[in-house]
């Protein structure tokens, strides 16, 4: 796997980067049941858009993508197609130990085990669920990242495209969505 | 005509944006208060059209490209005309069949641009906006109609200056009561703030035009709503609550009007589009046409 | 070609929940719709097999998220019968609360949650902030916010910590005190009433056609099929309380049902903490030896209990292993979810399509499992 | 049990000429009936009352050889669940549809060929995917079908370095 150089940004990245920390729309897809936290973050109580974040409708607004949880393959496909529809830079942050290593469902036929295989990850929220206050902090935490210059998994993601390919080749068989299929 | 003029416009763009932004901003705020949270921050409006300035974009065919240009170009032409507290970059030009005609010009950009994007949702979406734009339009245009008959012209500062000297009551709004809440209602529907927002609907049709809208032209759709928010607002205050003496004035005006829709839209679910054409066409309407009777035929609001 | 098709979801504002319509639309007008299940799919009837009797408990939650504990009642109630194990009184009571609290969150959460699909944002904001003061009261007892794990075969898991009842106590009484001007913003709101009055009309044969329960089945037949009432779990037998029905049911009539359920809920629960026993015992073993590796007499048994959206069921078969033989769940919305869709959305706009799946109550985990 | 519970019991076997079988549970019973008489029994059932379906599903006894399918009806007068159980052999399994007596079993029926690979002759749509996308093992709820090795051979997991601390302390009171 080829590693991303370390940090070299022009001062344009710079002053990109802290409207990009300042200003994450986050894409609004429960792919799981870490989805159930998200109401509770983002309406009054925590309030998520005092960080300057919110939800967006579709992928190509979006800033970061939430992996609010397990995904099984059928979702995986959406996902993949979601992820690259989006706009760079983007992020992706995975929460709850099912996106880290399976989680409880390490032995079930439908769903995958380890997220940063598929896709580049940012950022992991460990818990089951993450609760709002650890959900709230990671986006702290991923400002800052962002600020910094370190949430670079989209650069990784492009020079390694062909290591991510196979690994969604050899675990989805075909990233292609048949949507007929239903028909 | 003098190089003087161009600089005027070139700033008065630039103040627009500056303005409507913030306003956008502190509104933002204020939304938040009423659903009792914090909210972001005063500037978070800017933070984000230029965060989303500065992220890559793709393009959807050349008509995408072009139509968002065009958009934001003819929406900022359009803000050049409007006069801002008696000043305007171009004296005379202010007719107000001029502004909506070059209005006109980035409302088609935009629809050209979301439809040239190819995706259905869009394709729905701009759709419902030109109804809903027929929608509010015709109430609208039929009061206007009746001001520029009552007054015998049709540019903008000069119908705001005629309200100006005798406070309050000298206003439109007060002199033609029913006339202004029509107004006030169509300002809603020109805003596309709730309840007439189904053209942008996030649930039902995932952001309408905006579905494709990603990095810089995303970035441009904002500025341009920005812009358009400055035109429509700043209309509704020259021709019904008379503009404003000083610059100052017509700010804290401006402030208060936008405020104001923005607060009422904070409690407000949204019409479906038939609903809304039907409401439009049923109350605003007819109120319209009764103002402009009363006007005519009893010489009310002289 | 005259037809677009529209894909509602999976990443779609106006879904709920990771679930795919797709929606084959003329301008407006929908005219043929496809349910498309499966993205939450993880294949825990399968999962189950493989656990212990006790290791299920930390699955079964995420079955249906946003009402975990009728999960954990159902299953506590099919081991028990299988097994002849009588639950200690105290546990009837406090399972009853932890019940009827659940009820109130994601009753709660649906009238906010009806703000989502017509825009009124506001309802929405406070209607979910309300629903976190009860996630804080199950916090206080259980110790998680969503998934509980509380109601356990035999009883439930650990005592009330001192003092809940004062908590509880104040948190229905803000809840009552600040539920009608929720129904004054969101249910006698003029345009929600535009919205929603009169629409998403659910007829009496559909509900028998499709096998629809619940809140939809109330408001439609005017009957009290409840299974609190019909054929009462815990100590329902033991409380009073009214089954709101109603025989007109389009989507603002079952808005109001959810919402008189609300305060029958608050009355339930006043009533469990005044008639529960102070104290006693909480929790049965099932065996003398290890508390987590127990085996099941042989037998399979269906339970069932009523969930917000209906009758939600597992069936529950043992051969008197470690671990369970098959267990089947029956998601409450499995009907109206899938072949109610594929009949009934059509003949709807693309407006109302989020709104019927919010009002029918579509809740897409437990129809993947 | 009340009396007049148990005169609709017997009523009940008495028309059906079958055994109705006690459960675990209040208010529910069993009825094993062939599969070629399940359909006359639901429909009679159906005319007495039962008019909710409320679960259709399947049991793979392996050892037995045989697919046994479970329709669990409700009846909303006395709250009775009814469990209408029949045995499919599991070699070729192979069943008639009952959605022309309750409409609602279609998706079930769908899920159940999904899951365990059950025929159902007679509706059009059972034999399309559900919840599964591409799937290409054998029906997974199966009792031969291995979650696991199917887990390990398709979706890596993370590899952890198992790096344990192996110092002990001592207690030294």
């Amino acid at each position: 796997m080829h590693e991303v150089q370390k940090n070299d940004r022009s001062l344009w990245e710079v002053v990109g980067d802290y409207f990009r920390a300042n200003s994450i729309w986050m894409k609004w897809y429960c792919t799981g049941c870490g989805a159930i936290e998200m109401p509770p973050t983002m309406t009054s109580r925590f309030d998520m858009e005092q960080l300057g974040m919110g939800p967006m409708a579709t992928p190509r607004q979006a800033d970061v993508l939430l992996i609010t949880g397990y995904l099984s393959t059928k979702t995986l496909r959406r996902v993949i197609y979601s992820y690259e529809q989006m706009q760079d830079p983007k992020y992706v942050v995975g929460f709850g130990s099912c996106t880290l290593n399976g989680g409880i469902y390490y032995d079930s036929y439908a769903t995958i085990n380890q997220l940063d295989k598929y896709l580049p990850v940012d950022l992991y929220i460990a818990g089951c669920m993450p609760r709002p206050e650890a959900i709230m902090n990671s986006f702290g935490e991923l400002i800052e990242m962002i600020k910094k210059g370190e949430a670079k998994g989209w650069k990784h993601y492009k020079e390694n495209h062909e290591w991510y390919k196979a690994n969604q080749m050899d675990s989805l068989g075909e990233v292609i969505i048949h949507d007929e299929f239903h028909e | 005509m003098t190089l003087m003029n161009f600089i005027y416009g070139f700033l008065a763009v630039l103040g627009a944006f500056v303005f409507q932004t913030s306003l956008t901003g502190i509104n933002r705020k204020v939304t938040a208060r009423l659903q009792k949270r914090r909210g972001p921050k005063w500037y978070q409006q800017f933070i984000d059209i230029f965060k989303a300035f500065s992220k890559s974009s793709i393009t959807h065919g050349w008509v995408y490209d072009f139509g968002a240009i065009m958009a934001l170009g003819g929406i900022a032409a359009t803000v050049i005309f409007i006069p801002v507290a008696g000043m305007q970059a171009f004296p005379g030009l202010d007719n107000i069949f001029v502004i909506s005609y070059v209005l006109a010009v980035g409302m088609l950009g935009m629809a050209m641009s979301a439809a040239g994007s190819g995706n259905p949702w869009a394709s729905i979406g701009v759709s419902r906006a030109l109804t809903n734009m027929l929608a509010y339009d015709i109430p609208f245009m039929v009061v206007v109609f009746t001001l520029i008959y009552q007054h015998n012209t049709g540019s903008v500062s000069e119908l705001a200056s005629i309200q100006q000297g005798v406070g309050i009551l000298g206003w439109n709004f007060f002199k033609l009561p029913l006339g202004g809440i029509v107004s006030v209602i169509a300002l809603f529907g020109m805003l596309g703030k709730k309840p007439f927002d189904s053209f942008i609907a996030p649930a039902e049709i995932a952001s309408g035009p905006m579905v494709e809208y990603g990095g810089k032209q995303l970035g441009m759709m904002f500025t341009l709503h920005e812009l358009m928010t400055f035109i429509e607002v700043s209309l509704i205050l020259n021709l019904f609550f008379g503009g404003g003496e000083t610059l100052l004035i017509y700010m804290v005006k401006y402030a208060i009007l936008y405020t104001f829709t923005n607060i009422v839209s904070g409690v407000m679910p949204r019409f479906k589009i038939d609903q809304a054409v039907t409401f439009f066409y049923k109350v605003p309407l007819g109120l319209a046409f009764i103002q402009g009777l009363l006007v005519i035929y009893l010489g009310w609001g002289y | 070609m005259k037809e677009v098709k529209l894909f509602l979801g999976p990443q779609h504002p106006g879904m709920h929940g990771n679930y795919s319509v797709h929606m084959y639309v003329d301008g407006d007008m929908i005219k043929k719709a496809r349910p498309t299940p499966g993205f939450l799919h993880r294949g825990f009837e399968k999962l189950m097999e493989r656990r212990l009797w006790m290791g299920n408990l930390a699955l079964i939650p995420r079955i249906c998220v946003v009402e975990p504990d009728i999960n954990e009642m159902v299953y506590a109630m099919g081991i028990e019968a299988l097994a002849g194990v009588e639950v200690p009184e105290r546990a009837h009571w406090i399972r009853m609360m932890i019940l009827e609290l659940g009820r109130l969150a994601i009753h709660m959460m649906a009238i906010g949650g009806i703000g989502g699909p017509t825009g009124m944002y506001t309802a929405t904001y406070w209607g979910i902030a309300q629903r976190d003061l009860i996630l804080d009261l199950f916090e206080k007892i259980t110790g998680a916010r969503i998934y509980h794990m509380y109601i356990v075969p035999g009883g439930v898991r650990k005592d009330l910590p001192e003092g809940i009842l004062e908590d509880v106590t104040k948190v229905l009484d803000q809840l009552e005190k600040n539920l009608p001007e929720y129904e004054e913003l969101i249910l006698r709101h003029p345009i929600i009433h535009a919205r929603i009055k009169d629409n998403i009309m659910l007829p009496e044969s559909v509900v028998w056609e499709l096998g629809v329960t619940g809140i939809g089945m109330r408001s439609a037949t005017g009957t009290e099929n409840d299974l609190r009432k019909v054929k009462p779990y815990a100590r329902y037998d033991q409380v009073e309380f009214d089954v709101p029905t109603a025989t007109y049911s389009d989507a603002l009539t079952r808005m109001q049902l959810k919402y008189q359920e609300m305060h029958q809920s608050i009355r339930i629960i006043r009533q469990v903490m005044e008639k529960m026993p102070k104290e006693g015992p909480v929790r049965t073993n099932f065996s003398a030896g290890s508390a987590l590796r127990f085996t099941v007499p042989e037998g399979m048994v269906y339970t069932a209990v009523e969930s917000s959206r209906g009758e939600y069921g597992y069936f529950i078969v043992s051969d008197g292993k470690e671990q369970p033989y098959r267990i089947a769940v029956r998601g409450a919305s499995y009907p109206q979810g899938l072949l109610g869709i594929e009949k009934y959305l059509t003949g709807y706009r693309i407006d109302d399509a989020s709104i019927w799946m919010d009002t029918m109550g579509v809740c897409s985990p437990e129809i993947d499992r | 049990m009340t009396n007049s519970m148990s005169n609709w019991i017997e009523t009940l076997e008495k028309d059906l000429g079958v055994e109705v079988l006690d459960s675990p549970a209040k208010l529910q019973y069993f009825i094993d009936v062939e599969h070629t008489n399940v359909h006359q029994t639901l429909a009679y059932l159906r005319h007495v009352g039962f008019t909710q379906m409320s679960l259709l599903s399947c049991i793979d006894w392996i050892e037995q050889g045989k697919f046994q399918l479970i329709c669990i009806l409700m009846n909303w007068e006395n709250g009775v669940h009814m469990l209408v159980r029949t045995m499919l052999d599991r070699e070729n399994p192979e069943f008639t549809t009952i959605t022309d007596i309750y409409p609602g079993a279609v998706y079930y029926e769908r899920e159940i060929h999904e899951f365990f690979g059950v025929h159902f002759r007679g509706n059009p749509t059972y034999q399309k995917p559900l919840f599964l996308e591409r799937w290409d093992d054998m029906p997974p709820l199966r009792k031969d079908f291995d979650p696991q090795a199917y887990s390990d051979s398709k979706f890596p997991r993370r590899e952890h370095p198992h790096v344990f601390k192996t110092k002990v302390v001592e207690v030294t009171e």
